[in-house]
């Protein structure tokens, strides 16, 4: 088959014959690295190219900046702890865990501060959630844009949790009865502050101090964030500090002057907290073009704030024609799920889209039909359709469908 | 959870001094406001001093830095400048934020009377206080955003509703697709000789 | 309340003041590293501890030896890729992935070579699977040997893996109708080599790529490994080169002289794949002492290479009286499962057990039931019920009850 | 699973010749032997000269190395010594292995009528084959191993059914508990200065 000339053609393009059979290559015959020489483990050096990325352009200092996943080098659902993307606005807070202080305090009958060793003493939960940021593929709306879904939707990453719920240790305070709000803050150099309901606190929030077992990365808030499952990113505070109960919000720079979506006419939503159902194909993808004629798994992720992912669809035709995708792993609440479409390619252009649905029976829409209501000023809360075209070379490209 | 909250006797009670160093933020109402104040002469001195190198001498941003005046009826139009004039509800949006964050990089080094100070002089940047205003507790109430009214609650269970629609096309859904715009005719990707280009020979 | 202070003087004592409310911490103050400066990021230096170990008087040589996951140090039931414990024969191995390749012969129609690309192309799963060596717990036998549950239990990984169905590569080649046994073989400097019946391979068997998102480490095997669900690790052959299809096994070294346990009489069972269930409290335990009197939260990991976990109780008193512990999180099949269990801690001394019990009706027996039938020259497969002895100072020893 | 496999089309035929140069496994029935042959002498020479540095003159180890002779009449006792003579099922188990993995560090390096004669020497040294012997494929089914009856298959099923017991005891369920063994005292434990020695003050 064409499919299997080209397949052979890459692999072997770079490859070395005297380490392919019948010789015997040349690992095979000598010791590597005894354990105990790397306490603990790196990638292989041959995937040094599977790195977070930056936009060098978007911001006027990397220490107010975003990094992306590489989510076209990845597959499957969790996104391992080095290449979560980065968004900072100080820059990363390195903070020494015995001088790490949480304080509880406003509405409640006793403040209180906890040292890290005092949160790690009390009841845990282990949960895998997304975090996507509200301006993941913010920088879509006018156009097709960025060439990479490690660019327009790498602000997301997928890890198991590990941490106290926020309501017991709002029960540790204990609440007056008027209190309705929280003011959550971190202890990085820009003091990150958003209000959070407390109907929220009081459902899901977990007060984390691990990712996929080992504790938080620096980049992830080490040693202590506040999870917030299927809601916006930026109130996922990390290097969490302080939390205030009050009854009212605060109307925080982080919830006015950003993370608010501005419509057409000129007058903006506010605390719009829940990530919309959305999706996106990672392979291929502009930055892995298609390898080879022949059999094709279209793979991707896709993802609710509101509950559970309950079907994915692919087109292979800008939209005209869906097929249902197949789902595997696991799926749990707000968190990503992985899906496959399999085809045969033979050099057709092809405009892939997938589309996700949840269990609360909403359809991510397509670009055109979110700007019919939100316009295109909006920058956050971009959940449409992405179209990738794939050329009859098997590049492919962000591309904007009408 | 346990219908009755368990006490597991771990954490320390904050002293009232503890969370006085800690209680920095401040709410539209006033709440939480520092003891202090400062006009928008002195406030001049700090922000030309502390401030305009990035945010520009009339708040109209140097370089890629964030702009803090002007912009006004930009909201509605094609290129909204979003600033304390033409955005912020509330002047607690901003001075909360300056007194935790600002200067980028030597957060929390103002006084309060020079926080007051700098909050007055670009609320004047902004056309919003008279030259002679001094920002106090007491006049805080003074201050009336222009956009204090831009903002409404997260409505999209309403005004999206139609994206519940369990049941979406599957077959000849729309029209055959033409494609109406090019990443790489923009080309503002960052370069990544990573990625091979020709995925078929 | 004694646990209140005990745990603040842990947390005080070695903090500085000039971090702690009132004062405003220094990192609080100024700007950390920005994004991009760590494209592939790492712990925080504060963690430089949680780290793989060796025993070093094992073995002869580091290169085939093998280091330990500091289990003690983690929770949830994800371990973080740098994490996962250490087992070559022939050190770790490297392999450009352009040179990889996978031969599968024998008694198949058409003998076939596979590049790592087109492995990739392939229909794929994603599964979360526990991986423990059939030598966990090994030097235990005759009696507590080692201090820490890195040293007795950290033989054991749980991590998710991306990659193709056996089966569905078998039937790429076409099997022979007397194919019954696999040969898989390594591409390491041991050609490490096992006999793996078909109907396992036929079942849930994987030719994995990933783990937790990214590329296998090479210390798990990269670009490649096999991934056998439920049975004993060094079945899981790591930079696997190559599958020949035959009809009966092949009696290698490593399932004759090694994973063959040696019973009192002095005949050895062969051929013993799956890991009866166990389980082991990771907190407290040697490595983690009790950091204060008070709520105490007992924490361990249990698992079955049978099947789901469904129960595991806790006993304080060695095994006298049990309780029911807290399962949390995701529990799947031959996939680690973590447990809680709670209790006031005020320096009585605790004989602390945990017992597994999976979907079969299999409950973990104690090491001396196991000695009773095995003998202690086993080696392989000591699943007995592990003590830790809680000492009124909060330190925790490995000890044997009788 | 689809019911009727698919093709996918993907992989390339493997020629014998590339086959060839990977096939090096050998089986019990001595299916998989190369051509070749080597005498107990000539193997004396080969592991003297590649093997004695670790596993001694006569097998018997040096240093912490694998032991490969002696061990006769142990399997049954405290201290069970698993050799080629003493434990080995099949000559298969360990001229495979020395074919892929020997000399440690430098696999892959012996000829075959090496590997054949140093197989040879093993034997003898565990007094299986006389001084004479030359192996080859076809005195290969004369090596009859001593532990050859010594291995049965997984019956934990069986042997140890009183373990699927779905409903163990929960309360009193043995006498008061002794502990009758210390790890601290034995001592083995690598030392570790990042953990905390008394946990409570
Ligand atoms: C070295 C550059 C720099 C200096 C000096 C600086 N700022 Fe900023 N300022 C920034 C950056 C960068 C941001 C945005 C940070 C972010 O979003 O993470 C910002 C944001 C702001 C904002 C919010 C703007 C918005 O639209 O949300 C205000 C208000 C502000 N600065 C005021 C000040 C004041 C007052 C001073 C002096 C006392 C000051 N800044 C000094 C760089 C600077
Ligand atoms: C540098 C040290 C070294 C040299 C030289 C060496 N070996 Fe080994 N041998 C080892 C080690 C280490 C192992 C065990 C490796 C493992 O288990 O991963 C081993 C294992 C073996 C075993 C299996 C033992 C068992 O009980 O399972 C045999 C047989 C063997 N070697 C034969 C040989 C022969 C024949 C040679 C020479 C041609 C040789 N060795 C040279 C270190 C060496
Ligand atoms: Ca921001
Ligand atoms: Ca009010
Ligand atoms: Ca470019
Ligand atoms: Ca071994
Ligand atoms: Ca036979
Ligand atoms: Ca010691
Ligand atoms: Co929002
Ligand atoms: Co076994």
């Amino acid at each position: 088959a064409a499919g299997l000339a080209a397949a052979g053609v890459v692999g072997r393009a770079r490859a070395n014959d005297a380490n392919l059979p019948p010789n015997v290559a040349s690992w095979s015959k000598t010791l590597g690295d005894g354990v105990g020489v790397r306490p603990y483990g790196k990638p292989s050096p041959f995937e040094k190219d599977v790195v977070r990325r930056d936009v060098q352009w978007l911001t006027a200092s990397r220490e107010s900046s975003v990094s992306f996943t590489p989510l076209h080098d990845l597959d499957g659902i969790i996104t391992p702890n080095g290449l979560c993307f980065e968004r900072h606005h100080g820059g990363i807070t390195e903070i020494d865990p015995h001088d790490y202080r949480l304080m509880l305090h406003g509405l409640v009958d006793k403040p209180l501060i906890f040292t890290l060793e005092d949160l790690k003493r009390l009841p845990r939960v282990n949960r895998i959630y997304f975090l996507e940021c509200a301006a993941n593929s913010g920088m879509e709306w006018r156009g097709a844009q960025l060439n990479g879904c490690q660019y327009t939707h790498g602000m997301i990453h997928c890890v198991m949790y590990t941490g106290v719920p926020l309501k017991l240790l709002l029960e540790q305070a204990g609440l007056k009865t008027n209190a309705k709000w929280l003011h959550v803050e971190g202890g990085d150099s820009s003091g990150m502050n958003r209000s959070l309901p407390l109907h929220k606190a009081l459902d899901d929030c977990m007060i984390a101090y691990r990712q996929n077992g080992e504790m938080l990365r620096p980049e992830q808030g080490y040693p202590v964030r506040l999870v917030v499952p299927g809601w916006e990113g930026n109130i996922w505070i990390k290097w969490l500090r302080r939390i205030k109960v009050g009854d009212e919000p605060w109307y925080t720079r982080e919830e006015t002057s950003k993370y608010t979506d501005l419509l057409e006419n000129g007058k903006a939503r506010k605390f719009t907290f829940e990530m919309d159902a959305k999706s996106v194909i990672t392979s291929p993808s502009p930055q892995v073009p298609v390898k080879g004629k022949g059999f094709l798994v279209i793979s991707g992720l896709a993802w609710s704030g509101r509950g559970k992912v309950t079907r994915v669809d692919v087109s292979l035709d800008g939209g005209r024609n869906w097929r249902t995708a197949k789902i595997d792993g696991p799926v749990l609440d707000k968190s990503c799920v992985r899906f496959y479409a399999e085809t045969e390619w033979n050099g057709q252009e092809l405009l892939l889209q997938s589309r996700a649905m949840d269990d609360t029976g909403y359809v991510q829409p397509t670009k055109d039909d979110l700007r019919k209501i939100r316009g295109v000023n909006s920058i956050y809360h971009n959940n449409g359709i992405q179209t990738w075209a794939v050329k009859p070379n098997g590049e492919v490209e962000n591309v904007e469908v009408g | 959870q346990s219908p009755k909250p368990q006490n597991y006797g771990i954490g320390t009670q904050a002293t009232p001094e503890q969370i006085a160093g800690w209680d920095i933020d401040v709410r539209p109402d006033g709440v939480g406001l520092p003891p202090g104040k400062g006009s928008v002469k002195d406030g001049e001195k700090v922000y030309l001093e502390r401030c305009a190198a990035c945010h520009g001498e009339f708040g109209e941003s140097a370089g890629r830095w964030p702009q803090l005046a002007q912009g006004k009826g930009t909201l509605a139009t094609h290129d909204p400048v979003k600033t304390v004039g033409s955005y912020f509800p509330y002047a607690a949006s901003f001075f909360d934020y300056i007194r935790r964050a600002m200067p980028f990089g030597d957060a929390q080094s103002l006084s309060n009377n020079e926080i007051y100070a700098v909050t007055a002089f670009i609320l004047n940047l902004n056309d919003i206080v008279d030259d002679n205003f001094v920002l106090s507790k007491e006049t805080w109430s003074k201050v009336k955003m222009p956009n204090e009214g831009g903002f409404f609650d997260d409505d999209r269970k309403v005004a999206e509703k139609a994206f519940w629609n369990s049941k979406p096309c599957m077959k000849d859904c729309r029209p055959p697709v033409k494609i109406t715009g090019h990443a790489s005719v923009i080309d503002v990707t960052p370069d990544d000789k990573s990625i091979r280009k020709g995925g078929v020979e």
